[in-house]
């Protein structure tokens, strides 16, 4: 796409780049030693684990917890787990089942090591196998049905209803939808578990589960080759739950995940090392799958004040993507995300909110980064609101944005009604249209208040970095760096799940990502 | 999904819900009287599960409302009968063959928008050989002699118009309604051709953005057409009903 | 304002601009030999002539309508009436009234041609006079309290009732209003008189007429008291009483006359000589008083396609202003017109609009221009209509516009409501102060898209010009060069109310006039 | 303008025009029966009329609808009696007098964001130094120790948080309103209170963007804050109802 351009210190660039690897790497590190509750139960899941008791509780959180129970998680579930299976020559899902029945693991003879270890190393590629080969399905279908272009028009449902959800998902697609998302009930990221089954009670959004996934990727599926353009689904990989719903979303063949390496520790009080941990393994799934991440930068300016902390979205952005990288991840995948929240009623405010979505994709110049739409000055006034998002969807198209997540003009009152999203698509699809190449007319000035101001973004967000990098990321989180939202390393929800690896900690299914993804040895 | 007709209902995000947005303004000074008579009215209306939105100070003691709310209120579907010109769609090429061979003559129609309405482009689209979003118009058709007088014609000039021509269509175009201005240029048209005695002989259709098939047959006409009318609809109406009223 | 340049090929600029004044010099010539009753009511209304009636017909359409009867037309009004006044001592209004009553003017005896030169030019003089002092005290009120910033936000009331006008025009510039026009009823302008007092019944606008212009000008002159900010009244001086409506606005200290040389012709039918006329006397008088002009090249646009009709609006602009210039007008009285009239759905729509806003702009570059809004598109969705003011609203600011008329969100369905204002007003507001600056930081490529369209523009108007030059203005208008409406030179409303003016023919206001403004002599 | 009160009807461009502006979509085919089913609909609901501005396939048997129309419905305004929080406004300055006068301590106060709401932005801003819209927060007053929970608390937490720190008033926060969840919550809290004998001795407070003061005292809170309050309405009215509960 033809789009201005505007110089930014390319030595800052590279300085700012190497900043964020090296507070990276201090917290890899410390990911390496632990492994949490939700890993394991990953790994479970890949082996073929599914259901739930009678109480609803999945068995991959009864076989879990029952494994620590029995203080046998230091080593990772999969070892014991495997050998039930080989001593007593049953499947994954058996084996669950046995011990919700009340199998005891460690009345259980052991199998010798080689045994074990196949078997492990069978289960995981079988596993793989069928990841890869949904993630094949995907690539056919889209280069079938051809993509669309960009900006991509991105929409939420969110009735709590996996069946409403369905229906307003198929018209958001007739109308021009090219991604839809079902946004999750309030505080599913606290759960410890992932619910079960096809949900219809919901607050704020709609359960992210297996079923539901199914659900809405077969609507999706059918309404794509109706309109003959390929549709992207979307949930989410935030929360305490983060690696297992990033298997499931690879099992049932999602395109992308919200995924952000630091936002279930400032936004849901979620514990540092559990979120470290737990997304690394979800990206790693993420990226052998090809599934797109999309990090939440934008809440930092939901909270804070979008000029005045405009830098920490890059910084973040930065952060993310050594993050991303270490976890074998391309940059074809990295959804970074921004946004347009400034107060409208700022003078001028259009000309920073051009100046930062040109340094978002300057810095990630062939990365499909996502752009977030204002919330947070979005008022009942719906038409006010309508006229902001035109200057939104004008930014957009005008820059060159990737995925743009299309703004709703009822934002200030309710989740969204069938016609606010497709008058939310009327406009984007106007605007888009009807400034398609404004952005190769257009030059900002040199030296201008744009150039300038993209700049000073930048050197900010190289400051923070450079702080970060001295004090730590985790010292930074808990000064309040971030979003103005201070947390402490050993507060916050989730920790309890979180232990160290002992000597012998086996996770196959870890093992065998990074070795294809080439991440390690 | 599975519509029940008998009880149709307006649809947010949950079958049946109800969910209704409005906007209004009241005289009455910003503040929370206003909101709660906003609040009341709305009840009055038969809303349920009301949001204001938001309230707005507009200045000279009147306040602006967004609403969202639930209403009570629901429509039996199958039990309306829809009032619509009927015609089926034939091309053009077919109707100026059906006049050719039906008629053996042009169906001579005369187009005007009356009254003190200035708008023409509505009536043009209809008529003129170019037409309307790539539908060609009635000069275009073999089967149709258009005679287009322009706008603000009164209405007996359309009569001696039609006289003169030896007329079997009016075309009548209406833009302007406020204060019901269409009405009046109607009625009055209509009482002309009936005073003349040339009614009975004539179809008499109106067309305009507000214009409804039902307000058409309730002033006496024999159509109406709205906005984003095609002038295909037009000419198969014409021909089609042409064909029913002689072999009546 | 800082806003973005293009460069416009000046050859052409001159060339086009000597071409549309050979148009109109050949126009002029035949105006010079013309006069109309309008032209003649207009002189006895400066007389001081008022007031209709019992039949409501106005004494001045009496008068001269008594005085053609009597076959002493083609002199002008001027030299009979003041004889009578001279002969009888009585003022203007007496012998109006007198020839209500019966009183022949064939019956008087004649006063000495010094006599009746003498009062000629006093009854001139002083009412020249009170005009001045009325334009006086508009640039005292404008000079205390303030001019606001460009574009100035014009907003349009229309209820048919003017008390009702009133209460939506207080409500408007209490919302930001800078310039409140009332739209008039339907027809008015096919009225060879001018309504009288204060009305309460009109259709799709309200009655121009001197009480109605006195009692809005009251309202707003409170208003703008109260907001501290001067605000603007506009009315219409278009279709068979130009002139008398020019003199009304002049008297009641209007500040802008919709006026155009060829509106009428075009877009009401009525006749050219009678049009021409017409408007060089308005025009002098608006030259006299300070009173902006604002023509109505956007009307081309909604009845021919504004993409390739687009150059005969430039056209257009270019004989209004040579006509303007003929009658005395300075360039900070012209408001030339153009629109925003782009089908939305047309693909880089947006570019065009902005290389034709930027055309006039450049060609007129300190002239008050006036911006249309999107009116032929607008539908009756009214949230689309709201995305594309907004765009309307972005090209004016960036663009430099002066004079911008607020689109109306219910533009397709009826006039505006109390708040379909308000919400223009908010629009507005938003994007003019997000966007404030934007036009000093944007450059638009050389050689681009919007570059070459504005000289292919200009070009294609100076063709248009040629044309026109060679055939006659009259011949172009009967080939429909304008509009795509055709109308012949010996059609039209008001054709019966033009007269070739005699040897002797007098009219010692246009004499003063033109004396003054330094047309001629 | 003269208004009568007792008759308060939507204002468009003509007094008592009664002009309302309506959206909604209707599950069914876009096409006649549609636009009639919508046409029934608003006279059902009262409207006189209705212009059919605009109607759109929305897909999936959806049409929306954007209408224009004259409501028949009216309020008596000089009945309404308005219910509000009541307090007469004081400066941060005065407040600060006041209680060190009146209480010689200061007012200890709990806030949280209850239930599985996140949203703490709102309570913040009534609580943080910083406040809203350049009004200060309740902790940059001397009058009041501020203890803020943030966000996803249980009532069963904030009961622990008041008796520890022996609060005066509770200020809750609630956002998230879909399926009524908000009532869930604050109802639950209510229960909890009376249930542990605390609520007695406790100033309640609920605020929140769609929450009204006629709802808090319907759920038995002492008073609800909407949308755009300022920390100093809020600050107010706890030291002059707090006041008036110790006075009786
Ligand atoms: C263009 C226009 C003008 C042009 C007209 C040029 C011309 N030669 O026609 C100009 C600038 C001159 C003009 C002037 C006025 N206008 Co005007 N105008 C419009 C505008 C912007 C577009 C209308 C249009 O051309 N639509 C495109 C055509 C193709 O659509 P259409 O007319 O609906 O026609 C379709 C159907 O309705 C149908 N149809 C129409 N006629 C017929 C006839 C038959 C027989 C059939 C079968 C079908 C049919 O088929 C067509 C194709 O689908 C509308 C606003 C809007 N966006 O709708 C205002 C609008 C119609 N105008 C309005 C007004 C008030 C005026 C004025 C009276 C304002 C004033 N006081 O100065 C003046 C005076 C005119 C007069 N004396 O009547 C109002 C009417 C309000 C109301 N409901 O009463 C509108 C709605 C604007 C507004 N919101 O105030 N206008
Ligand atoms: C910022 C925001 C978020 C942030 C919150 C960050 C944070 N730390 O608070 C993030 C991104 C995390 C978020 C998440 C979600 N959000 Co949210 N969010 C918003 C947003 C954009 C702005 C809210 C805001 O901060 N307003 C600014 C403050 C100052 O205004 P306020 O809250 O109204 O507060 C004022 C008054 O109400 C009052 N007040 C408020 N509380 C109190 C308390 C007391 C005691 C008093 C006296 C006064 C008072 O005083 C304040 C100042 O005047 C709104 C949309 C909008 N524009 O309103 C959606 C919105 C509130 N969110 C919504 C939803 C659904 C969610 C999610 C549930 C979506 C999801 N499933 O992921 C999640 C989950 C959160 C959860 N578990 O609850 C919906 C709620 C719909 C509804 N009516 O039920 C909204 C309306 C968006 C929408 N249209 O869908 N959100
Ligand atoms: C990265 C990320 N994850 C998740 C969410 C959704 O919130 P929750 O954590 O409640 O699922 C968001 C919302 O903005 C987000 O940005
Ligand atoms: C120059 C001019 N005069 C007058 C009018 C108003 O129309 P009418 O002639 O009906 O007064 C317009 C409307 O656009 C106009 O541009």
């Amino acid at each position: 796409m033809d789009r201005p351009k505007i110089r930014l210190d390319k030595k800052l660039v590279d300085y700012a780049r190497q900043l964020a690897k090296e507070i990276t790497d201090e917290v890899q590190q410390m990911i390496e030693q632990h492994s949490t509750v939700s890993v394991e139960r990953t790994v479970l899941r890949l082996f073929g684990v599914d259901g739930v008791t009678d109480d609803q509780i999945p068995l991959v959180n009864v076989v879990v917890d029952k494994i620590k129970e029995w203080e046998m998680l230091q080593d990772g579930v999969a070892k014991p787990f495997v050998n039930a299976m080989v001593v007593l020559d049953k499947s994954a899902q058996q084996i669950a089942e046995a011990i919700v029945d009340g199998l005891d693991l460690r009345s259980l003879p052991r199998a010798s090591n080689e045994k074990i270890n196949m078997k492990m190393l069978e289960l995981s590629r079988q596993s793989l196998e069928t990841i890869s080969k949904k993630s094949q399905q995907r690539e056919d279908l889209l280069k079938e049905l051809g993509d669309p272009p960009q900006p991509y028009k991105y929409l939420i449902v969110a009735t709590g209803n996996i069946y409403e959800d369905v229906v307003q998902a198929r018209a958001a697609v007739q109308q021009g939808a090219d991604i839809i998302a079902i946004i999750r009930s309030t505080a599913q990221s606290l759960l410890d578990y992932v619910p079960y089954g096809a949900t219809t009670e919901g607050y704020g959004g709609t359960y992210a589960t297996q079923e539901n996934f199914r659900i809405m990727r077969q609507a999706l599926d059918d309404m794509a080759r109706k309109v003959k353009r390929y549709v992207r689904q979307v949930n989410y990989a935030s929360g305490l739950c983060m690696p297992e719903i990033a298997a499931l979303a690879a099992m049932e063949g999602l395109d992308i995940l919200l995924n952000d390496a630091m936002y279930g520790i400032l936004f849901r009080d979620i514990n540092m090392i559990r979120t470290f941990t737990d997304q690394y393994i979800s990206r790693l799934l993420c990226a052998f799958s090809g599934i797109t991440i999309n990090t939440g930068e934008d809440n930092y300016l939901t909270t804070a004040d979008a000029i005045e902390k405009a830098h920490t979205v890059t910084a973040s952005q930065l952060v993310n993507e050594q993050f991303a990288l270490k976890a074998g991840m391309k940059s074809r995948l990295m959804g970074l995300g921004h946004a347009f929240e400034i107060d409208p009623d700022v003078e001028d405010g259009l000309l920073y909110e051009i100046a930062h979505a040109m340094l978002a994709r300057e810095l990630f110049a062939d990365y499909p980064i996502k752009y977030m739409p204002p919330t947070k000055f979005m008022t009942g006034n719906i038409f006010k609101g309508y006229a902001v998002e035109t200057l939104y969807n004008l930014v957009s198209v005008m820059t060159g944005q990737s995925i743009q997540l299309l703004g709703i003009l009822t934002e200030a009152i309710h989740t969204p009604y069938l016609h606010d999203r497709y008058l939310a698509l009327i406009n984007a699809n106007y605007v888009f249209n009807n400034a398609r190449h404004l952005g190769r007319e257009v030059i900002f000035k040199k030296d201008g208040f744009i150039e300038k101001r993209a700049n000073q973004v930048l050197r900010e967000a190289v400051d923070l970095l450079e702080h970060t990098r001295d004090v730590g990321l985790l010292r930074a989180i808990e000064e309040g760096q971030f979003a103005d939202i201070s947390r402490a390393r050993d507060g916050g929800k989730g920790l309890e799940g979180v232990f160290r690896k002992s000597e012998s900690y086996v996770n196959p299914i870890q093992d065998e990502l990074e070795k294809r993804l080439g991440v390690k040895k | 999904m599975n519509t029940d007709l008998r009880n149709i209902r307006p649809y947010g995000d949950q079958s049946g819900d109800g969910a209704v947005q409005l906007s209004f303004t009241l005289p009455l000074q910003y503040g929370p009287l206003a909101r709660e008579a906003a609040k009341r009215l709305c009840e009055n209306m038969g809303f349920q599960d009301i949001t204001i939105a938001t309230m707005e100070d507009i200045g000279e003691n009147f306040t602006f409302f967004v609403i969202y709310g639930k209403t009570t209120a629901s429509v039996d579907a199958s039990a309306i009968k829809v009032v619509a010109p009927k015609f089926k769609k034939m091309t053009r090429e077919q109707l100026d063959e059906v006049v050719k061979r039906e008629f053996n003559r042009r169906i001579v129609v005369v187009g005007a928008t009356i009254g003190t309405d200035a708008h023409t482009v509505g009536l043009d689209s209809i008529l003129n050989m170019k037409g309307f979003h790539g539908d060609y118009g009635l000069e275009r058709y073999h089967a149709f002699k258009v005679y287009n007088m322009g706008a603000q014609v009164s209405p007996v000039e359309v009569v001696k118009k039609v006289r003169e021509v030896d007329a079997d269509v009016i075309l009548v175009s209406q833009v302007v309604t406020q204060r019901n201005v269409h009405i009046k240029h109607l009625t009055e048209l209509m009482d002309l051709l009936y005073a003349e005695g040339v009614r009975e002989d004539l179809l008499v259709v109106v067309g305009g953005p507000r214009i409804t098939h039902e307000l058409a047959l309730e002033l006496g006409y024999d159509a109406g057409f709205g906005a984003g009318t095609t002038p295909s609809d037009v000419a198969n109406f014409i021909v089609q009903e042409l064909l029913r009223k002689y072999s009546r």
